[in-house]
């Protein structure tokens, strides 16, 4: 098996910094309209877990690789680059959405972007990643495909043929087991046989590995060291990155199946908080740097809110609409 | 009697089977610790124990299958799908165990095994999960497949689901278990393939099942205020099918429209539209018109959502139109 | 014209299309080094090469949404199931994200993506193994439906659905493999939606589609002898489906028998009885029937078997009945 | 890890024998049978992998233990004692078959003896017998599973998830993979992501061997070791079984794909004869008795057949019936 030997670039913090907050506070921004109603339906929120889109997708080039996710999708949206106006008005069901209004919280997408959703049903996406990641070999793109999935998703059958077939086919993708320890309200302890995920490569001769999905720092540099190996090698990576939601499985889900001391313990590890900790003893922002990063993510969702606010509807016309080509 | 909603009966339905027979369990995800991922399961976990109501990993396909086992070997399992959407990943085992099995051992083997969980579009929740998937199942011999749209025929259909012999599929809505009915203290159950008429009426006949069946009493009482009279039969049961209280209204009214909140093609409205219009050959004198959900799949924004499916307005329009006014 | 079979004309379809374009690929169980479970894809791989002409591990839903995925990431890939009985285990794929990534995606995506195999029974082989899925696939707005019963329609169809930017549900026949007719040297194509008359007739009209097309000929043939003209139309295609040849013909016959091997209910064949029944209201002299295959699963004993299927007894004596005589 | 230090009995080499002769000259048999078109569809033969079926199943107490296995099942059956005239009438798809005729090759059941099946959808059976062992644990009943499956099933989703829910409820089953290195025309190497599938158990914490199925005491010894834990301690077990069918996968394979050295030399290590040689050597059977013995195997094939040959037809009312319970 090849080693992971090359030396990764470090990534700008600034950017980091700027993704998580933005996500972060575009979230909050959300939560607050459906407080409103002005969003219904589910909202699954990523706070707490914003280290792990940030620093797994800072890795890409998404000129040529793809982010396939589920459907606690915001976090991988904004790290793709996807305008968070068209976001927010996507959650308020509007035309100016990034779906046109007809797919979603669930349901981001963003062709150009190589942003290909957003999938409500757990572990569907893993086959389609993986077929994103065929294709990058057929045409001999030097592309790779980050597939997203929770601690929830694992034990769903596609995990399995898939991670099979993008050995046997060695195809240029990684696999990223978002386990934040909850798949709604159940601990991935009392459905899963091992306590350890990784180990699961070794079923597809996959290496496996855990991560600290609060660390951005360390995400990056295990994913790019696997994206790498990926995209030289077409040796698919399969990577547990251990995270934490701070809310509610969605907007209705009290989460009583856990403590107040257990959801404290993950906030101190703040991944927003650890790394501008980080930034800053190492003297690559200044407190005033960071205070006016946040007043701009702050600024950004407020404008997002206002373009959903003010956009149209769909009109009723558009129905039948984007049924078929 | 007193009222209670259509959650409370579901549950009750599982409470007092539970309570008469050692060999009903409940599984599926969530519905144990949880209580349900829309409650109503609640309470049964602490009355019955972790052996009887057991929550499962996210693996439909799994779980389905050793509801079967359990079933051929003796037990009485009644499964959760927490909504009819994910029951697509175990329809595998649906069609070619749970409705064979029996046929295919000569009939040797019962399969006394209860499929339930809202099915249908709910609220804001895009395509993926608002899928009404009846066609799908009442296609299939070897099943059983009920639909009840009351807190009175939830309780009494599921408790004779779940001691029937065979394979019941159990269409339950997640908008629908707030409803609020009588249900009597006594035990009952309600039998299958006998629907019931939910309004006499001479000038023409609805028909429906499930969810719209508000929807149509509504359109009946819109009618009415025109001096319409409608007769409306709710199913109740899909398969096997109370054809002859259908026949025996519409050759009363000679005018039919078959309420189906499914898409259209190759559904069960349109089965029994064909029904209707062939065995009253001689009795109407408009065609059958079917108002059925409309033939996309189910957008996110809400005014879209309502539009694409029955309203009291397309029942009533489908009538008036029925009737030439 | 050259005569070939239907097997040839798919491998046709697929070669030249394969030729003519190198984003077309193939893949499934069996397609490459063994030439197909039913040598449909003979010779490809020694054309094509083993990055176009791709054997699977059995993991249906696995290598189906492989294929999604790599069509929504621009490749046009053919999946074959090895028969239909097994694209049970990988339906959620085609419902949740071949037919809905478009719409979600408020029309962004394109997925032009291809999947067939051999659909409904063969012979002797049981129930698991014998079901005709046209019904649950044809219900779901998003996809295409076609169902070819000669090799000249094998071949265009498969060719327009190969270009065709949407999914595609292609039925073929296991039995039908064999089947000889003429198909032109020269290049073309079938449109989708356009039925077709495969024999002309005043006195009723029999539609069909698939298999059954060959039955449906010969008991028109049997009623010709009786001194009965029926037209038999043959749909070609499910969705998109030819109304108006089907209403035209009933015009002119007011008699209609709709003749489908699936179960009868929620079946496209009582869709279209209805449909029928509906907008030839006026024209009609007798009910629409539908000759269907028995509602029981297929009994493996070879005259039971015969029994469950529309023979040209059924059909003849279902017209006989809609003639009154 | 518990260990698996209790000594297993020495097995009865007699029996032994006499049920793989008798598997064997079974086969031979309906082989001859399907030449002379008594029999029809898919045939399985299992001639080459008598010892696993026999050496499994003798480790089993079938008054409380269980056998669930695939297509593949008339080794299984007879390793079951089911009655080989009721067998071969299934072949022949009569009235008297174990399955009424109505099941086939593919589906030989009887519930008496605790033999589920015969499943035709390759992984489809490992969930359902996953419940058999939920219901046996559940009621306390101190039996076993037995899953069989061939290495082409191993890449199922099904496999996945059962194996997970096995081990978190510790279920008592024993899976066994009947590695016969092909999945139809597939050399397992080529669609498996590893060699040695035994690895695969790391994913479930559950132990995996990899065992000689070629000697059928070995299979006994490991078969009743894991069989013992999973009775005593609820621990699954996972073996994979190393075989070889002689013939090809049905009866119209030629078998092409592979070598006839290795068909050869795998024929050198025929289960029955060593088996043969070592109790000879041991003086556990003399040379007459083995005679006898297949002998009298072969007597008991040719009766099946005659049975076969003249037991009815099932009669064709008998069509709806065995339906529903
Ligand atoms: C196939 C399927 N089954 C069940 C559900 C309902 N459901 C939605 S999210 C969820 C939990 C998923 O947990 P996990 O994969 O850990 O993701 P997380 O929500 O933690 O991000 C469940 C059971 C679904 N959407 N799809
Ligand atoms: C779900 C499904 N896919 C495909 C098939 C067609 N098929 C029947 S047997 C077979 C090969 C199975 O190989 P293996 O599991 O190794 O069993 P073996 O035949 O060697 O006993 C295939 C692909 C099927 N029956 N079911
Ligand atoms: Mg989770
Ligand atoms: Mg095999």
């Amino acid at each position: 098996m090849a080693t992971r030997a090359r030396k990764t670039p470090s990534p700008d913090y600034r950017s980091l910094l700027e993704t998580m907050l933005l996500i972060r506070r575009f979230e909050e921004r959300a939560s607050q309209a459906y407080g409103l109603r002005k969003i219904g339906g589910f909202l699954h929120l990523y706070i707490g877990q914003e280290a792990v889109a940030t620093g797994a997708i800072a890795t890409l080039d998404l000129a040529k690789d793809y982010v396939v996710t589920a459907y606690r999708d915001h976090g991988h949206a904004v790290a793709c680059g996807l305008d968070t106006s068209s976001l927010m008005a996507e959650l308020f069901g509007k035309a100016t959405g990034c779906s046109r209004g007809k797919g979603g919280s669930m349901h981001f997408f963003n062709a150009e972007k190589h942003m290909l959703g957003g999938n409500g049903i757990v572990g569907s996406q893993i086959p389609v990643a993986t077929g994103v990641a065929l294709k990058i070999k057929y045409k001999k793109e030097g592309g790779v495909v980050l597939c997203f999935f929770g601690d929830g998703a694992i034990h769903q059958g596609s995990f399995h043929e898939s991670l099979n077939m993008a050995r046997i086919w060695n195809l240029p993708i990684v696999y990223i087991c978002e386990n934040n320890q909850y798949g709604m309200g159940t601990d991935y302890r009392r459905v899963s046989a091992v306590a350890d995920f990784s180990v699961m490569g070794g079923s597809y001769g996959i290496p496996g590995k855990q991560v600290n999905g609060m660390d951005v720092l360390e995400v990056y540099h295990e994913v790019d060291a696997a994206v790498s190996l990926a995209r030289a090698e077409g040796m698919p990576g399969f990577l547990e990155i251990r995270t934490y939601r701070y809310r509610g499985h969605s907007m209705s889900d009290p989460a009583k199946y856990r403590t107040k001391d257990e959801v404290a313990s993950y906030k101190e590890q703040d991944p927003i908080l650890l790394l501008k900790d980080t930034a800053l003893r190492e003297k690559r922002i200044t407190d005033e740097e960071y205070t006016a990063m946040d007043a701009q993510a702050k600024k950004q969702a407020e404008d997002a809110v206002q373009f959903a606010e003010s956009s149209p509807d769909p009109s009723v016309d558009s129905l039948y609409e984007d049924v078929l080509a | 009697m007193p009222e209670i909603t259509y959650r409370e009966a579901v549950r009750q339905a599982m409470d007092e089977e539970m309570a008469r027979d050692g060999n009903v369990v409940l599984l599926g995800e969530e519905v144990a610790q949880y209580d349900g991922a829309y409650k109503v399961s609640q309470g049964l976990l602490a009355k019955y124990g972790p052996e009887r109501v057991i929550d499962t990993p996210i693996s439909e396909e799994g779980f389905t299958g050793i509801g079967i086992g359990a079933a051929v070997a003796g037990l009485r399992p009644i499964v959760e799908w927490m909504t009819f959407n994910f029951s697509l990943m175990a329809i595998d085992q649906i069609y070619n165990n749970a409705a064979k099995t029996r046929y295919m051992s000569g009939g040797q083997i019962s399969i006394p095994v209860v499929f339930r969980g809202p099915n249908g579009p709910a609220e804001y929740l895009g395509s993926q999960h608002s899928q009404a998937l009846q066609a799908i199942y009442t296609h299939v011999p070897g099943l059983k497949v009920v639909a009840p749209s009351t807190p009175y025929d939830a309780k009494g259909l599921l408790k004779t689901a779940i001691r029937d012999d065979n394979p019941v599929i159990v269409l339950e809505g997640e908008l629908m278990y707030a409803w609020k009915g009588e249900v009597p203290d006594e035990e009952y159950t309600v039998p299958f393939g006998q629907g019931t008429i939910r309004r006499g009426g001479g000038d023409i006949t609805l028909v429906g099942f499930s969810k719209p069946m508000r929807t149509i009493v509504q359109a009946a009482e819109a009618l009415a205020r025109d001096g319409i009279d409608a007769e409306v039969l709710d199913l109740r049961s899909l398969r096997p099918l109370d054809e002859e209280l259908v026949y025996g209204s519409v050759r009363k009214t000679n005018r039919c429209i078959v309420v189906d909140e499914a898409w259209p093609a190759a559904s069960v409205g349109s089965y029994i539209a064909w029904l209707v219009s062939r065995n009253c050959f001689d009795h109407l004198d408009a065609p059958v018109e079917l108002v059925s959900g409309e033939d996309v799949p189910m957008p996110y924004n809400h005014q879209l959502e309502l539009a694409a499916q029955p309203s009291v307005d397309t029942i009533a329009g489908a009538a008036r139109r029925a009737l030439y006014k």
